[in-house]
C-alpha cells in the first residue's frame, strides 16, 4: 500500500496491543492500516477506520475464523466424573492471599 | 478422581502444570471450557518447584545477609550467621504456599486436575498412567490439547547427577546445608546465579565455561559489570575450559578435570560440582508420534503464531515450544494457546520478551540491542545513564551498572533496553511497556519519574539518546 | 565570577539551585541561552541537602540493618550495631558527591555560577547580595528570569526550631547520634518516613497528629496498612491531637503538651522532639514586589501552563509554585520554563504527577483513585492485586500491600493506579508511563512481565479490573 507514514526499517508495524487485538477482532491486516499516530504508529482508531473503509480480511484474518472453537464433544464431560472437592468457593483474593 | 480405565472427555486437556500449562489451563476454563490439567509430579513445574521460586528465595537470603556484612561505610556492623537448614525450610514454605495456591487457582476456576503421566493415543486422546500399585490409568478424549511439559537440566558425559556429588540446579535447590566449596560447570544465567548466592553465603566457588565469558549472548559491558563483581565475591573463573570428567578425591570430595581446545587440562577440587549448562525440552514422556508429531532436531515442538503445532487440535507451550525458555514465556504462549482453543482471535503478537538474570546486579533486557537494531536496518539512537550518577543509587551504595535504550533515530520509536543495575529485573518493565506501546525517546523522557528513584535513570537514558539529558554529559 | 558593584546582562537568571532551578538553568544553557544560576545556600537544595536524598539515605540504612536483625525466619542471625556519626557521614559524602554533581553538570552546560542572595529591582532586574565581609553585590539585567526559591518547614507557634530539642526535618537529619525517644509532631509523608526509619534504629516514636490517620490524602486501605505496619515497628500514634506546647523536663529532655479538640490534654515525654506539619514556600528573600509580583494567600507564586507568572518575563517553578510540592514536579517544572524561556512551545501538559512516600511498605500513586475517577464523570473499572499472591514478593518475605490498577470502563484507558508494598516507588513508572501513553488495560495486560519480579502485579491487577486474572479470583 502507498501509505505516507515512513516505513519502519524492518517492516515491523508499531502499534499498542490494543490497536493489534482489535486489528484481530476485525480481521484486519495490522500491516497494512496506515498510522495516524507519531512515526506512523497505528491506534485503535486507525485500525477501525481501515476496517471500516473495507479493508478487512487482508490476510491473517482467515486465521482467527479458521481456528476451531470448541465444538460439542459427544462423550460425557468429565467434569461431571472428576472429583471438584475443595472447589471454587473460598473467595479472598488470589492464590495463597486466604490468610 | 477417577482411576481405572474409564474413558473421559474433555474440551482441553494440559499436559504439565507449570507455568505454561497452569496458566493456560486457568484461562481455557474462564473462557467455559471444560478443562483438564495433567500433572505427573509437582503443580507449579520446574519454576515453582526447581527453578525460579527457590533460586530467588535463596539469592534474597543471601542478599540480607551479605549486605549488612558488608555495611560498614554505612556505620552497620553485622556478622550474620547462617542456618542454611533453616533457609531451605523457609523456601520450602514459599514454595509451598505457591504450589498450593496454584492448586487451589486451578480448581476455583473449574479445571479438573489429574494426577499421572499423560502419552497420546491419538490426536485427540491421552492416555494417562497413575503412579502407585493399582493405580491404573485412565484414557481422556480432547477436543484440544496443550503441551506443557517443560525442560529438563541436560546431562553431559561423564556429569551423571547423583544428588551427592554431582549436582543439578534442582539439588543445589534442595541443599540442607552449604558446601564448602563447589565447582559449577557453566556460565549462563542458571551458573552464575547461583554461584553469585553461594559466594555471598561464604561457598568457594570455582566456574568453569567453555565460552570465553559469563552470559554467553549478552553485550560485552554487561557480561563485564557482572564477572567483575562475581570476582570481587571471590568467585573464580576459567574460560575456554571445557570439563572432561571428575572424580572423588581421597577426602569423599571432587577433583573436576577440564580441558581447552587446544587439550591443555586443568583439574579443581572442591566438595561438589553444580552442572548448569542448559536444559533441554521433555518430549520422551508423551509419544508424540501417536498424535503424528515429531520434535525439533533441537527436541522442540514446533508452533505457529497461536502456539499451533503441525496437528490441528494440538498446542504446545513453555519450554517445550522453544527458546527463550523462560517462565513468562510459557505462561504468555499458554493464555494464547487457551483462547485460540477457545476460538478467539488470540496471536503471539508481543514485540518482545523481556527476560532477567538475578546476579549481583541483576540484568534485565528487552527487544533489541544497538547492534541488533542496526542489523534490522533501523538507525540506531542510543542513550544511557549509568547508575553512579542516580540519587537513588547512591543512597542504596548499590551504583554498578546503567540503563540503556536503544531507539530508532527517525522516528524515536524504541526498540529495546538494557538494564545492569540494582532492581534490574522491576525498572525493565517500563521499557517493556514502551516497546509494545510503541513509544518513542520522547514519550519516555516527558513522562514524569518519580524522585528519587532508580527508574528516574531510564527518563535519562531517553533523554540523552535525544541528547537533552540533564544528569549526564551529552555528547 | 563578578563581584563588586558591576552590572551584568544574562538571557536567564535562575534564582535557587534545587531540583527546579538547577534543571532549568542546564535546560537553558542546552537551548543556546546564556544562563546565570543564583543560590545563597548549596547546590542542589532542599532536595539534595536536606530532604529527599538524606532522608532516604538513612531509610535505606535502617532498612538494611532492620532486615537483617529480623530474619530469622530465613535463618540469618544478626545483631547489627549501628553508629549513628559513622552513617551521617557516610550521608553526607552521598549529599557531597551529589551537589558537587550539579555544580559539575551546571559549569559543563556552561551556566554562569553565582553565589548569593537575589532580590528583584525591577521586572528585568535583581541585586545579588554576596554574603560575607567585603563581597558587596551585583546587579543582574535578565531577558527572562526563573524563580526556584523552594519552601521551607513550618514552624508551629511554641515549637521554634532550636536544633537542640526542637527540630526541623533538617536538624533531625544532621543527628551525629540516635535519640533514645522522640516525639513526632505530624503524621504526613515526612513525618511518617523520618518516624518508621527512627523505630528501625531503635528510637521509640510517639506521634502525635491532629487528623484522624497518617497520611491524610491517602486512601483509607492504604493508609491502614502503613500505619500497622509502623505500629508492629512500635511507634506510638496519638490521632486528633494538636501540640500545644512543650517544656524541658528535669532529665533535659521534652514533655510535649497535646489536646484535642474537645479540650482533652496529654503529655508525652521524650529526649527531643520533630515537627514535621508541612512546609511553606519562600518568597521573602525575593523582593517580589519590585517586580510587580505579588504571592496568594497560601504564599505561593502563581503561574500558567508554561509556569509563567503574571510578569512575562519572570516564571517560578518548584516549591515556590505551587503544590504538590515535590522534586520531580520542580524539574519538571523547570524544564518546561527554560524552554518557553527559549521560545518553544512547551507546556505542563503531562497528565499525572507520581508521588512516591518511603515507609515499610513503601507508596506510590499516580493519576486518579477510585473516587476521583468517578468523581470527574468516568465509569471506573478497579483491578487489584495483593502481594502475598505474588512470588517475587514471598521470596522476600515482603508480602504486604497491593497494587491498584483504576481505568475508565468504557475505554479501557488506565486513569491511575496506587501501590502500597515493597518496590512501590520503582513500580510505579509502568503504571505512570501508561497513563501518560493512553494505554489501555488490554495494553498492560498484553505487555510480557518478567518472572519473577513484583511488577507481574501490575499486570495482574490489569488483568483482574478486566476479569481475566490468572492468579487472583476475579469477580
Ligand atoms: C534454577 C532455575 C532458575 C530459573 N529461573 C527463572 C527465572 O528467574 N525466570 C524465568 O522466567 N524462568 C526461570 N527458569 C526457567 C523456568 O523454570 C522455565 O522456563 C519454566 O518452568 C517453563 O515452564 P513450562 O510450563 O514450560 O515447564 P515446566 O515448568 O518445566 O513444567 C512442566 C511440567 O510438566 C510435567 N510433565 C512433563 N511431562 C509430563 C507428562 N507426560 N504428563 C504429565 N505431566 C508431565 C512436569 O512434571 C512439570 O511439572 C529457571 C529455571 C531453573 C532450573
Ligand atoms: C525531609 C524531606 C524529604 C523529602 N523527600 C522528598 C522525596 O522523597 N521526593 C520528592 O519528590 N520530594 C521530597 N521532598 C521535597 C523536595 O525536597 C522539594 O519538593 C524540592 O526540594 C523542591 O525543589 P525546589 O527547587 O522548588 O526548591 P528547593 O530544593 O527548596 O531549593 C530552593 C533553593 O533556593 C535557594 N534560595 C531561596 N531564596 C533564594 C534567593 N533569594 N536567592 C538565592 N537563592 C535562594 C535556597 O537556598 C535553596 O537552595 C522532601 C523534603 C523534605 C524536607
Amino acid at each position: 500500500p502507498a501509505d505516507e507514514a515512513p516505513e519502519p526499517a524492518s517492516g515491523r508495524v508499531f502499534a499498542p496491543p490494543s490497536a493489534r487485538r482489535l486489528a484481530r477482532e476485525l480481521g484486519v491486516d495490522i500491516a497494512t492500516v496506515d498510522g495516524s499516530g507519531p512515526g506512523g504508529r497505528v491506534t485503535e482508531g486507525d485500525v477501525r477506520a481501515h476496517a471500516e473503509s473495507g479493508g478487512a480480511g487482508d490476510d491473517g484474518a482467515g486465521d482467527a475464523a479458521e481456528s476451531s472453537g470448541p465444538k460439542p464433544i459427544d462423550i460425557e464431560s468429565t467434569r461431571s466424573a472428576v472429583s471438584k472437592a475443595g472447589d471454587a468457593g473460598t473467595a479472598g483474593v488470589g492464590a495463597v492471599a486466604d490468610d | 478422581m477417577v482411576v481405572g480405565d474409564i474413558s473421559t472427555g474433555t474440551d482441553v486437556a494440559v499436559i504439565g502444570a507449570g507455568p505454561g500449562g497452569y496458566v493456560a489451563a486457568i484461562r481455557a476454563a474462564q473462557l467455559g471450557l471444560d478443562t483438564t490439567l495433567i500433572e505427573r509430579d509437582a503443580y507449579g513445574g520446574a519454576c515453582l518447584n526447581h527453578g525460579c521460586i527457590p533460586s530467588k528465595a535463596f539469592i534474597h537470603g543471601a542478599g540480607v545477609a551479605h549486605e549488612a556484612a558488608n555495611a560498614e561505610e554505612l556505620g552497620i556492623y553485622a556478622d550474620p550467621a547462617v542456618d542454611m537448614e533453616r533457609m531451605q525450610r523457609w523456601k520450602s514454605g514459599v514454595v509451598d504456599r505457591l504450589t498450593g495456591g496454584v492448586e487451589k487457582l486451578c480448581t476455583a476456576n473449574g479445571v479438573n486436575l489429574v494426577e499421572g503421566t499423560a502419552t497420546f493415543a491419538d490426536e485427540h486422546k491421552l492416555r494417562v498412567a497413575h503412579e502407585g500399585a493399582g493405580q491404573g490409568s485412565e484414557s481422556i478424549e480432547f477436543e484440544h490439547a496443550i503441551v506443557a511439559t517443560g525442560s529438563r537440566p541436560i546431562q553431559i558425559p561423564g556429569f551423571e547427577f547423583d544428588g551427592e556429588r554431582v549436582l543439578s540446579s534442582r539439588d543445589l535447590l534442595q541443599m540442607e546445608s552449604l558446601p564448602d566449596s563447589l565447582v559449577v560447570v557453566g556460565a549462563g544465567y542458571i551458573g552464575m546465579e547461583l554461584s553469585t548466592m553461594l559466594a555471598k553465603l561464604g561457598t568457594d566457588v570455582t566456574v568453569v565455561e567453555m565460552l570465553d565469558d559469563v552470559l554467553p549472548g549478552y553485550e560485552e559491558d554487561v557480561q563485564r559489570i557482572v564477572r567483575s563483581r562475581a570476582e570481587e565475591l571471590d568467585v573464580e573463573f576459567h574460560f575456554g575450559e571445557g570439563a572432561a570428567g571428575w572424580e572423588e578425591t581421597a577426602e569423599g570430595g571432587v577433583a573436576v578435570a577440564t580441558e581447552t581446545e587446544e587439550g591443555e587440562a586443568s583439574e579443581y577440587l572442591a566438595d561438589k560440582v553444580l552442572v548448569a549448562v542448559g536444559r533441554s525440552p521433555v518430549t520422551d514422556t508423551l509419544e508424540l508420534g501417536s498424535a503424528g508429531l515429531e520434535p525439533t532436531e533441537d527436541g522442540f515442538i514446533e508452533t505457529d503464531h497461536q502456539a499451533r503445532t503441525d496437528v490441528d487440535s494440538i498446542f504446545a507451550v513453555g519450554d517445550v515450544a522453544g527458546e527463550p525458555m523462560l517462565a513468562h514465556k510459557a505462561s504468555k504462549e499458554g493464555i494464547v494457546a487457551a483462547e485460540a482453543a477457545a476460538g478467539e482471535p488470540a496471536a503471539l503478537d508481543y514485540q518482545a520478551v523481556p527476560a532477567a538474570v538475578f546476579t549481583e546486579p541483576e540484568i534485565a533486557t528487552v527487544g533489541l540491542t544497538e547492534a541488533e537494531a542496526a542489523e534490522e536496518g533501523f538507525d540506531p539512537a542510543v542513550g544511557q545513564m549509568p547508575f553512579n550518577a542516580s540519587g537513588r543509587a547512591l543512597t542504596t551504595t548499590h551504583t554498578e551498572g546503567f540503563v540503556r535504550v536503544v531507539a530508532d533515530e527517525e522516528t524515536g520509536f524504541v526498540l529495546g533496553g538494557q538494564i545492569v543495575g540494582p532492581d534490574a529485573s522491576e525498572l525493565i518493565a517500563e521499557l517493556v511497556l514502551a516497546v509494545e506501546m510503541g513509544a518513542t525517546l520522547e514519550d519516555v523522557a516527558a513522562t514524569i519519574h518519580t524522585h528519587p528513584t532508580l527508574a528516574e535513570a531510564t527518563m535519562e537514558a531517553a533523554e540523552n539518546a535525544m541528547g537533552r539529558a540533564i544528569h549526564t554529559l551529552n555528547r
